[in-house]
């Protein structure tokens, strides 16, 4: 084990598979000289040069339909947007164009993309880059969705995403860069579409994604004082989607609450609560619960933009009421 | 026209490749009022000698990009006209199963990177597979042709920006028949040859009579040296015409607003038949020129056959394809 | 009572209220000298002229940022997309702008626009011309969205939109567009965030957006004659969303049916789902269950797309199975 | 700098909204590295000629759109600056009430239709708002200033291809202070005058020196004249430069690659400094540019003060403003 900042496990992970496949390239907006706006691509434009690590114009939609060519034709580029709120940009040219040409195309051809694309609030970024871009990208079919916890999953998931011949969005947590994990030596490649159980408990199952596990993990443990056993599930990823492990356990412990940052209104919490509930009905003691972001622009002031980003008060005070509703 | 430079089995293959898509979609159009036809399909009639003469400039293994309205690209490139028609009519046998129709085929093994149903969708796609080329260093070229309508998209102005500024191996033709659906492009640009923009990207653009094969080639060779010696993108404008509507019922009457003879005036230089006539004129006998009509037709009617008898495809295929292993 | 063509409904909704207000303006694609590719702007451009019905190139974010321009200087637009799958072309003008003007300005400023949008499958119209953008677009906040069923709803709900300052979302369904209706001679404004309850029921509540409400109507008579009494709720806006004719039916009937035809997957099924889960949990007889296009790119051919729409069958038989669930 | 044509007035006036600018942003900077600003702020020092050049030559009741680094295009409108050091510390007084930040302060009491972190993002705002002067014959003009990376995006192709061909009233104000956050405009275009791309749009496209106010003044009025005369849109192209990194915090080192002395160069062309220099050389004493200075000093020391003791907004304001009635 070895300590590591988040992005420079992204950072490693990029590495890793640039040295392993020259197919892979990188395109993005300052990820060359600068070493990309959060300092995850550091060190990658010196070692593979200016067309391997290249800095993009300011045109997204461009770039990201560049990728598509270049993986059709033989490339697997990894990109990254500045901000997932820059998907909308994009938007046609990821969901119409790179999820749905496999489709069209009758299986004749595959995109292998990635596209690398930071989310969350908390950094006073305002309305326009703060946003959590999961949810929509999940509603449309075509595109696997990585939404990692920590380091150490984030470098085996990228990994794997690098490595899968679909297009596949990677969401990193902005908050998470700069902040220290512990990660094995060598990473494994962990795979798509099965979830971790990252702490078992038989009161309830608190799914969440992304930085919301760690958030949930401290909330279990001051869940666990007042006598409330928690077992908390890393989604790892949406899609695909591990109904499994969330219908088994909610199976055990009766109840379920969803903790994702994108808004709540057709969120990953709505849709798992859906998806689940034919299974799961039978066995429920208490309504399905979700906690997201508030529908609402996210605000640029901190006095109103922690209030109302998902937290771990929030998660701790909405398991308290699930488990005391009897 | 001029010949120059062209020898008989040069101006045969132009004729055979021109004539080839002509006919696909005349059936194309009989299948749509038989009835027989699942949606709409966009008829490149008219436009021939725009994606004959570009096509016959490429290699085998370069790539081009399409769009809505690309039967004649894919004709033009080589494409298996009996899976491109199964494909229209949503069968079994088409180029997708029948899941893509007519705006979506594909054909990778001709470097065919996809029609698309978005307008300016294909342009940095195609842009992106020149960057592949690059990268490789294969010497491929990419192709992307789009419409007038198209070159008012951002996706136009992203990519040429991009592609100049690394001088990708492109071009980026654009077929300008003086309409978007019913929009005519002097109402919503305010340049004449829509080729000018090159100057703000700082490449060549050329305007080139989209009415003649022979003069689209000669540019087209030229733009595609340029960018297979590392010279960087070319736009060529071609100024065509559609014969039919936008799509497939629609009657265009649109095209009467400015001028009542607009459409007339634009048959009457129809590529086909003009290089027919100089055909006829100067290198072979009408039996000859019609022995090798015969030999499309007979093409054609196998095509017809091939997507009539291909079944639809099993409801299940409605699940398959949307992710590869 | 007259009879309509929906498409005509619409018209007449546009027309009346250019006739109210000539700030009122009209921009699109081929909504002039053509009036419109679905025909819903016909003889407008003539009795208007060419600066208030606003024939535009193809440039779908310039168009719809324009247009938000024009709302935040004393215009009111109204602009056509051809395509509601063209919305992802200018989604960041949509959705990053339009929509969150209002709350980034600190309510200094409005956008009243209106974005009119056919949705839907049944034209064999393949993966970039079927879909159903409502629940995406609902995801964001700000906006109103807006989902008509027939032409007297269509007429009453546009031109509550287009009095509305807010940047209204309003989806016409494709397949109706040649359909005719029944509607009142004079149309009264319908009021946003009302559901219609369209047919009471005591079996199972239906709540259904767009064309589904009349293939739930045709369900619900069939069930009829099988001795089920289905509750069929036009849910008309889902933004704003009435909760509480959702609730307060399904507190009646035990069972909750959505029927939407966006894409399943965090689609509208889903939010109303978890939205309404903790009025109703106790009340339920059967799990909630929805009814959405699958998440698969929509196919071409007619042996492959119509399968996979919402269909009056398959409203028909998931009912069953869920008033057979006791 | 040419000051001919220009009285003393005027030239005052440039001075007092350049200085002003420049103090206020020093102060944001401070509020930085005091660590009471939340977020980011990206600051226009360096760039003032541009935004006071133009905005003097607008009217009262005309239009502006702004992008992220915004504040010197405010400051040039005349907003409240009080309002505006409220807002980039999210206070409850801000324009927003704090709910905006420094990425998106909007003041339509001064016709700012608003900054906007997207880049490229408020150039068709600013080209609607030039419709509605155009369909309403109010007489007024839009400016939209972005900056070098806006203009590859595909908002700037679309947005100025439709204000050409429609004539509307709109001035696109480029800032080229060659740089999008690290990467060099001469990286990423191939052209050396972004104002060339004018000539693909029919219009006009000037370069000028953006950091004389007076040359850039001159062209804005020229521009602005024949906007209001239905003559349609201008790109004026100003060359300029940031003193600071991207935004605040970031040291801009990338700027010394390709010339180390860059950034000193340019800081050698201040324009504030300039505009004084010429001041005490030809129209005023030490004393009387120290006595204007001072005025300036007293309205930022009182913004700063009123940004600090305005409160933070109440938690419920969260949930407010989504929508309006
Ligand atoms: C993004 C997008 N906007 C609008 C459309 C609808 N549409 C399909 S073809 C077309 C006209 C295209 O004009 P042009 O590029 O000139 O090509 P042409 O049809 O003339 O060959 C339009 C508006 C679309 N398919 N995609
Ligand atoms: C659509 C979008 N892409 C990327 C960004 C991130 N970003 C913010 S400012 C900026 C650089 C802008 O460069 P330029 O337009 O030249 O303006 P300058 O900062 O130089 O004034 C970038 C890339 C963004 N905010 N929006
Ligand atoms: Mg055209
Ligand atoms: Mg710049």
């Amino acid at each position: 084990m070895r300590e590591i900042l988040y992005r420079d496990a992204i950072r490693e992970a990029l590495d890793e598979e640039m040295e392993r496949d020259d197919r892979v390239v990188l395109l993005g907006e300052d990820i060359g000289w600068l070493g990309g706006n959060f300092k995850t691509t550091a060190g990658l434009y010196e070692k593979y040069g200016d067309l391997r690590v290249k800095d993009t114009p300011i045109s997204e939609a461009g770039f990201v339909g560049m990728g598509t060519g270049m993986a059709l034709t033989g490339l697997r580029p990894v990109i990254e947007l500045m901000f997932s709120d820059f998907l909308l940009v994009a938007a046609d040219q990821v969901i119409n164009n790179a999820a749905k040409i496999t489709y069209m195309s009758g299986g004749q051809v595959s995109v292998p993309m990635v596209i690398r694309t930071p989310i969350g609030g908390g950094r006073s970024s305002a309305a326009q880059h703060s946003q959590s871009m999961q949810a929509m990208v999940s509603h449309f079919p075509g595109m696997k969705v990585v939404v990692p916890s920590t380091a150490q999953e984030a470098k085996g998931l990228l990994k794997t995403a690098i490595r899968d011949n679909n297009p596949v969005l990677f969401f990193e947590h902005k908050m998470e860069y700069t902040n220290k994990f512990l990660i094995d030596d060598e990473i494994e490649l962990i795979p798509f579409g099965k979830a971790n159980i990252v702490r078992e408990g038989t009161d309830i199952t608190i799914v969440a994604t992304s930085s919301q596990v760690m958030k949930s993990m401290d909330a279990a443990k001051k869940l666990e004082a007042e006598g409330i056993s928690a077992e908390v599930i890393d989604l790892r990823t949406i899609i695909p989607l591990d109904r499994d492990s969330i219908i088994e356990s909610v199976k055990k412990t009766g109840r379920l609450l969803i903790v994702d940052e994108a808004y709540e209104f057709c969120g990953i919490g709505a849709e798992i609560c859906a998806n689940v509930m034919d299974d799961v009905f039978y066995y429920l003691e208490a309504p399905i619960a979700r906690i997201g972001t508030p529908n609402v622009p996210i605000p640029f002031s901190p006095a109103l933009e922690f209030p109302i980003i998902p937290s771990v008060q929030k998660i701790y005070d909405k398991v308290k009421a699930l488990v005391e509703q009897r | 026209m001029d010949t120059k430079g062209y020898n008989l089995e040069q101006l045969k293959s132009f004729y055979t490749v021109m004539y080839r898509m002509r006919r696909f979609e005349e059936e194309v159009f009989e299948f749509y009022k038989k009835g027989m036809m699942p949606g709409l399909a966009h008829l490149y009639m008219g436009e021939e000698a725009v994606a004959a003469g570009v096509c016959a400039a490429l290699n085998e293994d370069d790539f081009i990009g399409s769009t809505h309205r690309g039967h004649g690209h894919l004709v033009a490139r080589g494409a298996d006209i009996n899976k491109m028609m199964a494909e229209i009519l949503g069968k079994k046998d088409g180029y997708s199963k029948g899941k893509g129709g007519s705006m979506h085929i594909m054909a990778m093994d001709k470097g065919i990177l996809g029609a698309n149903g978005i307008v300016g969708g294909e342009i940095p796609i195609a842009t992106g597979a020149a960057y592949t080329a690059k990268y490789l260093g294969t010497n491929q070229v990419a192709v992307s042709f789009f419409g007038d309508g198209a070159s008012n998209e951002g996706t136009f102005h992203e990519s040429i920006n991009m592609a100049s500024a690394w001088s990708l191996p492109v071009i980026y033709v654009i077929e300008n028949n003086l309409y978007g659906i019913s929009v005519d492009i002097r109402d919503v640009t305010n340049v004449e040859n829509l080729a000018d923009r090159a100057i703000g990207y700082g490449i060549p653009g050329v305007v080139v009579d989209g009415m003649d094969v022979l003069a689209v080639h000669r540019e087209a060779e030229k733009a595609v040296k340029r960018a297979r010696n590392g010279g960087g993108p070319t736009i060529i404008e071609c100024k065509t015409y559609r014969w039919q509507g936008h799509h497939v019922g629609d009657p265009g009457e649109y095209r009467a607003r400015r001028n009542e003879n607009e459409k007339a005036e634009w048959m009457a230089r129809c590529p086909v038949e003009n290089l027919r006539k100089v055909m006829l004129a100067e290198y072979m006998s009408e039996d000859e020129v019609l022995a090798m009509e015969a030999t499309v037709e007979e093409e054609i009617q196998n095509a017809v056959k091939f997507a009539i008898d291909s079944p639809y495809p099993d409801v299940s295929e409605a699940y398959t394809d949307v992710f590869v292993e």
